[in-house]
């Protein structure tokens, strides 16, 4: 087993990774920049590296410094978590050709999944169900049109290279289909030097589902059930559950075993999530491998109980896996709300800021994986995620009704969060219906504004923070130093 | 005593009435209520309103206090000591180029001097990986830009200054 | 089911009962005596009602002002929690006159039960294997020297009311015997009100071993496994886990059918505890029933997977048992430490006094049912129990790594805990190989002492908090003050 | 500079240099550490000693600082600034009847103007459900009771007062 390993990354899940590690017996190094001096996960880890200024391209995304890192801290593998270069082949195969590991697939397999065009030839070949739509790149009006004619309105344009929703874009109407894919494509040039687009089928009422996989060297390959990630805002996952409300036990085994399927197509190693969209009458196509740990994965953790840190580095270290398809049971309903640094009231638009007080909800189920702490600045470089909340019960009633009293506990005061927001989304009817698609929060949540009862109680607390004594210097209110005997104690004869 | 807290564009009008020591009584609206409090440490308080028992926390930020209760955090002003309006980008106005919140300038996309439409873009900040772009609130001419790529802009931080093409005030913040 | 609870205790535990009410949409009543005024289950339930002084027979022990605060509510139904009036039959019965639902067993169940003479011959009777000894109580010097003749030496002497070690002797040889009788007998007498004793063969090499049950109205009777709680300081457990390293399948099985004859031949119902000694050989003896909710009941509900405060109060609401015993089925290992606020190299002194920082451990697989806060001043009233830290991991192994990891990670500040104890019974070797025997901190930690390697690191962070710059009023460090763009900002044309 | 921390009944000396800005190195014994260090928080500290990063904890008690390391609490006095020994039970020596630790007195068992055995119990102090016996450390005549049965008493607080029977000094505290 490795001796030492570098988190190339930070927040949250660098914290959570390098928790693993420390339980595994591992050392762990930490890489800051400039704006993470006091973050959390440089603060835990056992060595921390500073890696250079705030912008992520010249610290966080620059595989020369995290490799540099490497070097100086004698590490022997490298966790890249998500986001940043957790799926960059370039810095995969450098770390191959320099003898270092890196906890993920190998390069070429990052490469070809990376590309959604070859993505979609791969799963067609092995016979993966994907959405009805073209199998090549177009790069002019004629090949769109034609291909546009096939597939039928409403179409979806995508970025071969894409994610995150740019070079994206739905198109309703053969007239606007040219201008749109050029639009999409000069976005996708910009965010990815990859102008490269091609046309899919749009399913408006469908639902996002995937499936993490393991696989390890000797191929061998199992997958640990499906999460249900359909709420979404701005094309970003803001709450995901385990077991899907829509899945039959015949519908999960058959996406269970597309998704194997799917990883085994791909020579895939290591822990991965198959991407899928569901139809509401239960068809299914393949979207997208992440060939990473996802964000998401606490849920799967809390179903299966299993660690899949551990297991990536297990994996990673080139150890057989030692769990069969029949070993992994799912128990129980998890669901994990993002908590995010952001105004809902504002379209999620980003708040970043000091956290001026902070106390995290605890209690039996409750699992809050978290990045941050009070007094810590939130920096404006990064993305916004400040933790994420994740509970367990016996039934997926109960879980949305521990995640309520979850919430309900949870303060974060100096920068805004989606709480209050989150809220109101796990106690609505469609959400505890399970009607939860795609287009849940424009649907349901669009003129979304806060609790105006809470507020007239908030602003009674306002008053009586006010009007209550404040603290003494010594951090002890007032209210408790009415002389009891404890106090009285310190007058008398020593 | 009279309290006007600012949420948002909204003001909040309680009339309190100190009823002994921790005890009050609120008035919002028609409703009045029976409110005991107690400070339990420097950023939490014990209310219990109409015999329902409440923590809330309250830290105060840059602008103006933070009040949770019951997992809903809203930021309150007391109007009484706030000259400006809480921060908001919507309150910022559509006459102001300012960024909605904390952000980075990723990109500027005039030249000073030059002649810009209403709602022609005129740069781009940047925060926690979401791209904005800033648009032009009147026509008229790029009188000054304030900022430079890589900077730091905060809200109500005028960026751009435009001269108004017609008969507009000019407007700087 | 019911609308509202009031919780007939304090601390840790009342907490815990509370966020289960809250969770099944159940008001709260918390009930504090002068001392708890600052309680965190006094803080956090939706209402709390004032019982009396701090003095434990005034307060949580009144069974009049529990009762009276029950009425003035409008309480439905009464949780005892464990301890204090938990397994007062006198208590039981008085809110079944009263028509308040008590939620555990019927008052005539813990008479009998806690009578030990009666519950032995209860077992008898239903072929539970009880400690070879007496059947009846013995009040002489002949009778008592008649039952050692039959039972032979070691052995013990037992108050037949007792609890917690008083009125406990052991005995090695016969003229010893009449003078540890009438001290037993005394101790018992005054601190049960009753002195009858009785003899019991004494096994010096052995384990405890328990099994939690579940029984509904109806007589069905379900048991959720073992709990291994051999690790004690002064007759009090202080490490527990499950599965105990002890127990074979076969064992586990024939401990569990015990343990549900147990139950049912005593009428039980709700959720309790049928305690066994086990000795080297695996034979297994009925020690007591435990008529509540065990402290150490969360590593049954980390293995589990379910909620045993809410099947207690869906069953005291008069629900059937929804699960069968096929349905229950035990994932992974847990493990629960118990925080007291006391000095290991005292003896285990209490050590009351106030929380000046506290930090509870975080992450996967971690629980911390906790009582206290930081600002907290711990009574010296009551029972010195903090916390009890609880992991679950996929083995044994793993989760005496993560105890480890959660352990390091706790910072209680202002009052002794036994923290740094626990991380040297964890890591020693007689641990980590399963050999949990009732003498295991007698028999390893009886001289122990603080690690002096970190004793000389916390000396340098005591020089280095020295010198290093102290908060601001703000309370923001002076070393994050140095001006950065954000400070800069507020001078900034606005 | 150096330190003379105290630790129960132990006195742990370093020699401290500084050596610039967040920088020290520290003697103890015959070990020298080279310590980088800096605060994070009013309670946290970040300590990089040879190489390892440590978080260490610290707040201010009654008794000293208090100090936790990889789950490890000490409980520090700075020597120079302790007029007195911290307090422990056994520190404050076996003369003394005095409770090991916070408690109530729940009953006295002797009267003003009785004599005593060395050795025998003098009165019963509970702390967290836990009785202990406080016995005569010689043998004497009571002179004085200074508590009463529920009282709350304290350690270093003398409870009793003994004239010792033969040549021994009176012993108060």
């Amino acid at each position: 087993m490795f001796k030492k390993i570098l988190i190339a990354n930070r927040g949250e899940i660098a914290v959570r990774i390098l928790r693993t590690c420390r339980e595994m017996g591992i050392a762990t190094v930490a890489v800051y920049s400039d704006a993470d001096r006091q973050a959390l996960h440089a603060l835990e880890a056992d060595e921390a590296v500073p890696i250079g200024p705030a912008e992520p391209s010249q610290s966080y995304l620059s595989i020369d410094r995290i490799v540099a890192a490497v070097r100086q801290t004698g590490a022997q593998a490298v966790h890249p978590g998500y986001g940043f270069l957790a799926e960059n082949a370039e810095f995969a195969a450098r770390c191959e050709r320099e003898g270092i590991v890196f906890i993920g697939p190998p390069a070429e397999v990052i490469r070809s999944l990376g590309d959604k065009i070859t993505a979609r030839q791969i799963m067609q070949k092995s016979g993966v169900p994907i959405i009805p739509g073209m199998l090549e790149a177009a790069h002019d009006p004629a090949a769109w049109a034609a291909g546009a004619e096939a597939i039928g309105f409403p179409l979806l344009i995508k970025a071969s290279a894409g994610g995150g929703g740019k070079g994206m874009r739905i198109v309703h109407a053969p007239a606007d289909l040219a201008e749109a894919c050029r639009a999409a494509s000069r976005e996708a040039a910009a965010a990815f030097g990859d102008g490269t687009v091609y046309l899919e089928k749009f399913l408006p009422k469908s639902r996002h589902v995937e499936i993490q996989i393991l696989a390890d060297h000797k191929g061998h390959t199992i997958h640990l059930f499906e999460r249900e990630c359909s709420i979404q805002r701005r094309h970003q996952k803001i709450i995901e559950e385990t077991p899907s409300p829509a899945l039959s036990p015949a519908l999960r085994a058959a996406m269970g075993r597309a998704a194997v399927a799917a990883a085994r197509a791909a020579g895939y190693v290591n822990a991965g999530t198959v991407e899928f969209i569901l139809d509401p009458e239960g068809r299914f196509y393949f979207l997208e491998v992440n060939t990473r740990l996802q964000v998401e994965h606490p849920i799967t953790e809390m179903i299966t109980g299993l660690d899949l840190v551990r297991h990536q580095i297990e994996i990673a270290a080139g150890r057989p896996l030692a769990l069969t398809q029949d070993d992994v049971c799912s128990r129980g309903h998890a669901i994990e709300c993002r908590i995010y640094a952001e105004d809902p009231q504002q379209n999620f638009m980003p708040s970043p800021g000091r956290i001026a007080f902070f106390q995290e909800p605890t209690g039996p189920g409750i699992r809050n994986d978290c990045g941050v702490y009070a007094g810590f600045e939130v920096p404006v470089e990064y993305d916004p995620i400040l933790s994420k909340l994740v509970v367990h019960a016996e039934t997926r009633e109960l879980a949305i009704r521990r995640m309520l009293r979850a919430l309900k506990s949870y303060a974060v005061l100096g920068v805004k969060t989606p709480i209050d927001f989150l809220l109101d989304v796990l106690a609505s009817a469609p959400f505890q219906a399970g009607e939860t698609y795609t287009d849940f929060i424009a649907s349901h949540f669009a003129d979304w504004g806060p609790d105006r009862q809470t507020l007239e109680l908030a602003a009674i607390a306002y008053v009586a923070d006010a009007m209550a004594p404040k603290a003494q210097p010594g951090g002890r209110p007032e209210q408790a130093a009415r002389p009891g005997p404890w106090q009285t104690l310190k007058h008398w004869r020593l | 005593m009279d309290y006007k807290l600012k949420h948002n564009e909204e003001v909040i009008a309680l009339a309190v009435e100190t009823a002994g020591d921790g005890l009050l009584s609120a008035t919002v609206g028609d409703k009045k209520m029976e409110v005991a409090f107690a400070r339990i440490s420097e950023n939490r308080l014990r209310l219990v309103v109409d015999g329902r028992q409440i923590l809330a926390f309250v830290a105060e930020t840059s602008d103006g206090k933070a009040v949770m209760v019951d997992g809903r955090t809203f930021l309150l002003a007391d109007e009484r000591t706030t000259g400006t309006r809480p921060r908001s980008g919507a309150a910022s106005g559509p006459k102001l180029v300012t960024p909605p919140m904390p952000a980075v300038v990723t990109q500027i996309l005039v030249a000073q001097g030059q002649t810009v439409e209403k709602g022609q873009g005129l740069l781009v900040v940047s925060a926690m990986k979401m791209d904005t772009i800033l648009t032009a609130p009147f026509a008229g001419v790029i009188a000054r830009i304030n900022v430079a790529e890589g900077q730091k802009v905060a809200p109500k931080q005028v960026l751009v200054d435009i001269e108004p093409a017609a008969a507009n005030e000019e407007v700087h913040g």
